[in-house]
């Protein structure tokens, strides 16, 4: 495998580049699965039914809380990534771990704002309308969970295998992945939440 | 000069088909000759298109054929000529152009009163649907009858579709084209016979097992004999009452049926409203619990 | 030094904190519907763009023009089918 | 006992408990001819856990074939059952289930694979590349279909086939109306070969747009490889939004959510707007490698360059944008207002222009050629005029005022034939017939192919053309019986009797593989048909490097300037060629997904929950895996190509 230097770590070898590509396709796949959603929500927002409405259920608080915490972390991994390429893995595995942390917490919050909301008597069988929104938040939601377990498991290839091409690489497309799921927030946190308490 | 060449495809098409006319080129009524014109008129120009497609086709196949050429002939490297290509693009725009023209004015047609009796009342009758048979409710006359329906000539008829179950479409090939009928939302169709006649209707949207037969037959008289209809209707039909309607629902294939009163008055057609401000007034608690309630 | 220094990402940040206020306007003063839109498609779409370029560094290989057009391409088609969903169930229904 | 029950099938017939006999005869007669032949660890090694992109291609098309015939004989038992008025072959639960099977799996689990079969196969050697830009991925791609397929597949014996119609519109698909499982089997298995595909968009565009050979700009790419990154392009944009339809549909189902219920606010309308921003673009999907195909094969029979090269690809990128913005004339009837049925309608009608082009300089590359009738070749001109009446006819259904008379009829299904089967069937089996020498190293035979195809093209207009008359005259679709008074009857018999024909043509394909592997010689060389481009210019069978040297390309064509106008086509030495290791986890994750499939249509949790950690393990396996390929010697490589250099 040839190594060309004039690029960063990541992109050192050829698959590599190909792997970052490829990535930025499934993010363009990922803007219109998240879109769809989006058309759903807008379609079924009215439709309550017998249940609440967002109006009803939304609270500033948490939300913005999280979307703080969710923005943070895409600062602090763009930090790593900065580290990463400066070659520092001390202090780019210490603001991986911190991005980490933050998204546990978000987690922590939103799984608090479902309790919150079925206690509230929106469950996801109660409405068009409940469906919806939680299926948006669960899948954006889920797509955290899932980073979380990428990220631990890039973070033990990174103390193992120290900073690779490969360990890189992946550290880089986990940061892509991690940005994205920020900027859905931004569109969840504006177009669901604040459309709602509006 | 348009009238003739419709008559000649118009002629051509039966010909081809056979003796009887086919229902949907064989209109009984304003909405329906409109979308028969503008199927004719397409089918005519869309000739014209695939005739010079088969006789260029024809053409090359038989000049450029290698049988026909000497063994040695080099086919020429050729890119693309603006010109040519300027053309197939022309032309082609110039054809959408004019069926978006007609495209959108049908449309606006068809879904308006039709002209001719712009200055007459509609006649409103519910159709509803549930599985396998379509209720018709007269609410003006205070009416109800399954899987048929009668029709005044010469006068606007403004349909309300609605469907208790899936979603099914509401179409009389003979007076215009369908439209869907579905469970939590009220369309309506504007029809309207100029001749009387017997007609068939049909559900044309899969509805499960019974969907074959989910017919009914459409009768259309003057306006004298639909008024004594009514009046006929009204003294020999029984009324129909909330149970005897919840079982008319349950699913299955029912005869032809003439009752007095109509199910709206106990349990009304699916509210769904839009305003124009492009916030819609949603179907509200109390008018869903409402609904919920008339169904228990 | 200078260039160990994360600039950019501070300044990224700074900024989005600055555009998620902004779009805080729409809950605590009192706009109308339409003004309120406009400011949360302002916010997001400023917003997610300066993620792209400042985080994602969509710009800096020799592939810059295929992403940001397969992104691009993405969002409009994205905004075809919220906006054309809207169009068939909300505005002309 | 009563656990046993729910699995099965909840209208029977003789005709299943047949096939059932059939399929466990048949697995036994797979098993024991593997066994005795001692062929599992060759199946294993060789096939099962391939990454090489012509054998996942090979892999793709006998599925494909498979499932042709498969909805073959739904479509025969159709026509059959509609032959005569007042018919009792089948009966409506029957009949509305065989419908529903024929369009999925003719769509989703027939047309689908063909298409990537020539994606696959041709790709990497039409760019000069060794494979895809992610292998593994590929072959996760085919396992999560072939599993996929044979989900769907198993529905037929156990717990009752789906019944609502290929486009599964709710409330019909709801529990309330659908309470067997076969509408799960739709969601889940459509789900789990979809993401299939979505992998597949993402591998064929980083493949074409990043591994092209030295010298091949956008502009000379081989006309098959624009259209399949413009489809795959259209595939990365439409399959995240089936992806969530299924699964709002699923979660309807299984969990009791409201999304197209008729309570609580539910929304039918929303399942047929979601199903349709997918469902349309994805005839694109299958119609545009079909033009890359007859391109491909024009232009080599006719001995000329593709005329008007430009003007197709930017009729390809157009259409790709146009697809996904016309949707919603799949429901003008919906009771929209005319506003919305005037854009739509204007919409689909644009679409005439940028595939007229590309009709038009089909026919300009014939112009001033010299024509040899070959298969491929016939296949291609019966294309272009069969699929200029479906084309048109689908102008006629874009007017929407005229569509309120022809939607849900006949005239409709009579259009999409007309469009499908001469545009992708057609082509695929002109590309079948044009590759099977660079697949299996000899041809198919010329003279039953010609039989084959002039029965299909007749078979074809006596099947489909009436069904625009019925339509004309109120026969509404998806009627499984009508009354002799209704009128139908003669066009439909003939119907019948040109679907019987069509089917003689397909059996032949059958006899004709048969035929060719017993007598078609096998020294045809490595480019029987005097091509044009890269694919050809490698040896037969292509070795798994694919080219030894890699080539340099300087324009479209490059094969033929290399015959004809002495370009150097590999000026560079043998080096050594790194190569992806074979792989076992894709198809065992693919048989989890299959666990998993099956455990949630039956809505058994346990299984559910363990097969979702399997798939998470074999995630995370992948992850930390240490996989660097291995690498081809130079010595090797030049054994391999001495000896094919001599078989030619």
């Amino acid at each position: 495998m040839k190594i060309d230097h004039s690029l960063p770590l990541e992109y050192s070898t050829k698959q590599n580049g190909l792997n970052i590509f490829g990535f930025w396709v499934f993010l363009a796949a990922e803007i219109m699965l998240f879109a769809t959603l989006f058309t759903s929500y807008f379609t079924l927002e009215h439709r309550v039914g017998g249940g609440p409405s967002g109006t009803e259920i939304f609270e500033i608080t948490p939300v913005l809380m999280e979307t703080l915490i969710l923005l943070t972390s895409s600062f602090t991994i763009g930090l790593g990534v900065h580290a990463m390429r400066i070659g520092n893995k001390k202090a780019m595995t210490a603001f991986f771990v911190i991005t980490l942390l933050l998204g546990l917490g978000f987690l922590g919050l939103e799984i608090d704002e479902f309790i919150t909301y079925i206690h509230e008597g929106a469950t996801l069988q109660t409405s068009a309308f409940t469906a919806i929104l939680m299926l948006t938040l669960g899948t954006h939601g889920a797509h955290v969970t899932f980073g979380l377990f990428w990220g631990s498991a890039i973070l033990m290839q990174l103390k193992k295998r120290g900073l690779t091409k490969e360990t890189a690489n992946k550290s880089f497309i986990f940061s892509l992945y991690w940005h994205f799921l920020d900027v859905v927030w931004i569109f969840i946190f504006s177009f669901i939440y604040l459309k709602g308490m509006m | 000069m348009k009238r003739l060449f419709l008559a000649f495809v118009f002629t051509i098409v039966t010909v081809l088909t056979g003796c009887e006319p086919l229902k949907v080129l064989d209109p009984k009524g304003p909405q329906a000759e409109r979308q028969a014109h503008d199927i004719l008129i397409s089918i005519g120009i869309m000739s014209f298109i695939v005739i010079v497609v088969f006789t260029i086709l024809i053409y090359v196949l038989f000049k450029y054929r290698a049988s026909k050429q000497s063994p040695d002939y080099e086919p020429p490297h050729i890119e693309g000529n603006k010109w040519v290509e300027a053309l197939c693009v022309g032309i082609p725009v110039i054809i959408v152009t004019y069926f978006s023209f007609v495209s959108v004015q049908s449309n606006y047609i068809v879904e308006a009163k039709p002209k001719a009796y712009e200055d007459k009342e509609p006649l409103v009758i519910y159709a509803s649907s549930s599985n396998w048979k379509w209720h018709f409710s007269y609410p003006e006359e205070d009416i109800e009858t399954v899987n048929y329906l009668y029709i005044p000539t010469d006068r606007p008829i403004e349909f309300k579709l609605y469907s208790y179950g899936p979603i099914t479409s509401f179409w009389i090939p003979q007076l215009g084209g369908q439209k869907y009928a579905m469970a939590d939302m009220v369309t309506t169709l504007h029809l309207a016979a100029d001749e009387p006649g017997e007609m068939i209707g049909r559900n044309a949207n899969f509805s499960g097992k019974g969907f074959a037969e989910n017919m009914f037959n459409v009768t259309a008289v003057p306006e004298k004999d639909f008024d004594k209809w009514v009046k006929d209707v009204k003294q020999t039909a029984k009324p129909l009452t909330e149970k005897k309607f919840n079982e008319l629902l349950k699913p299955g294939h029912l005869g032809q049926m003439t009752f007095t009163g109509t199910h709206l008055d106990f349990k009304p057609a699916p509210e769904h409203n839009h305003s124009a401000s492009g916030k819609p007034v949603d179907c509200n608690a109390e008018e869903l619990l409402q609904k919920n309630n008339n169904q228990k | 030094m200078s260039e160990l220094f994360p600039r950019k990402q501070i300044m990224g940040f700074v900024f989005s904190l600055v555009l998620t206020a902004a779009a805080l306007a729409v809950y605590f003063l009192d706009l109308t519907f339409a003004q309120g839109i406009t400011v949360l498609l302002i916010t997001a779409f400023v917003q997610a763009l300066l993620q792209l370029v400042v985080f994602m560094h969509a710009g800096e290989t020799e592939d810059k023009w295929i992403i940001y057009g397969k992104v691009y391409f993405m969002i409009g088609i994205a905004l075809v089918t919220i906006f054309g969903t809207l169009l068939i169930f909300l505005w002309d229904m | 006992m009563e656990f046993l029950e729910r699995f099965a099938v909840p209208n029977p017939s003789l005709a299943i408990y047949a096939s059932m006999v059939a399929i466990g005869l048949t697995l036994i007669a797979i098993i024991a001819g593997l066994t005795y032949f001692k062929k599992w660890g060759y199946l294993w090694r060789e096939w099962l856990t391939t990454v090489d992109h012509k054998r996942i291609g090979i892999m793709y098309l006998i599925s494909a074939l498979i499932m042709l015939f498969r909805g073959g004989v739904d479509a025969i038992m159709m026509r059959a059952q509609l032959a005569v008025p007042d018919n009792k072959l089948l009966d409506a639960q029957h009949y509305n289930e065989i419908f529903t099977t024929h369009g999925v799996i003719m769509l989703i689990f027939m047309a689908m694979p063909f298409i990537f079969a020539f994606m696959n196969f041709l790709v990497p050697l039409q760019i000069g590349a060794r494979d895809v830009a992610f292998p593994r991925l590929n072959a996760l791609s085919f396992w999560l279909f072939f599993f996929g397929a044979m989900l769907f597949n198993i529905s037929f014996v156990v717990g009752g086939s789906p019944d609502a119609g290929w486009t599964s519109y709710f409330p019909l698909a709801g529990n309330e109306f659908s309470p067997s499982v076969g509408t799960n089997y739709y969601m889940i298995a459509i789900q789990i070969s979809g993401l299939g595909s979505l992998m597949t968009g993402i591998n064929m565009i980083t493949t074409i747009l990043k591994m092209r050979a030295p010298g091949m700009t956008l502009m000379k790419m081989p006309m098959f490889t624009w259209a399949t990154l413009v489809t795959n392009l259209i595939i990365v944009t439409v399959f995240p939004v089936l992806t969530v339809a299924l699964v709002m549909g699923t979660m309807d189902r299984l969990f009791g959510t409201n999304f197209f219920s008729s309570t609580n606010g539910g929304m039918d309308m929303l399942w047929a707007n979601l199903f349709w921003v997918w469902g349309h673009p994805e005839v694109y999907i299958l119609i545009l490698p079909a033009f890359g195909l007859y391109s491909e094969i024009i232009s080599t029979f006719a001995g000329r360059n593709l005329y008007g090269y430009k003007s197709m690809v930017a009729s390809m990128v157009i259409i790709s944008g146009l697809s996904c913005v016309v949707w919603a004339h799949h429901f003008f009837t919906m009771g929209q207002g005319a506003l919305a049925n005037s854009f739509f309608s204007i919409t689909t009608m644009m679409i005439s222009v940028p595939t007229g082009v590309k009709i038009f300089n089909w026919l300009f590359t014939m112009w001033r050629g010299k024509i040899r009738f070959t298969v491929p070749m016939l296949y291609s001109i019966g294309f272009i005029p069969l699929f200029v009446l479906g084309g048109v006819t689908g102008v006629m259904l874009a007017m929407s005022a005229a569509d309120y008379q022809y939607h849900n009829t006949m005239f409709l299904v009579a259009h999409f034939h007309n469009t499908i089967i001469p545009g992708v069937v057609f082509a695929m089996l002109a590309g079948l017939t044009f590759y099977w020498p660079k697949m299996f190293g000899f041809m198919l035979n010329e003279r039953i192919g010609k039989w084959t195809f002039w029965l299909l093209t007749v078979g074809f207009c006596l099947a489909f053309l009436p069904m625009y008359v019925t339509g004309l005259d109120g026969q509404a679709r998806r009627m499984y019986t009508y009354s002799a008074a209704a009128g139908f009857s003669t066009l439909n018999m003939v119907s019948f009797v040109g679907a019987m024909i069509m089917a003689v043509g397909f059996v032949l394909i059958v006899y004709n593989v048969y035929h060719s592997v017993r007598y078609a010689p096998r020294n045809i060389g490595a480019d029987p048909w005097d091509a044009r481009s890269l694919e050809w210019a490698t040896h037969t069978p292509v070795p798994e490097y694919n080219f030894a040297v890699q080539p340099h390309v300087a324009s479209s064509q490059a094969f033929w300037d290399a015959k004809k106008n002495g370009h150097v086509l590999f000026p560079g030495k043998v080096e050594k060629i790194h190569m992806p290791n074979n792989s076992g986890v894709p198809f065992i994750m693919s048989a989890i997904f299959f666990v998993w499939g099956f455990s949630m249509i039956f809505s058994l949790w346990i299984p559910a929950i363990i097969s979702t950690i399997a798939i998470f393990a074999c995630m995370a396996h992948r992850s930390f895996e240490k996989d660097h390929g291995r690498y081809i010697s130079v010595a090797e490589i030049e054994e391999t190509e001495t000896k094919l250099r001599g078989a030619n």
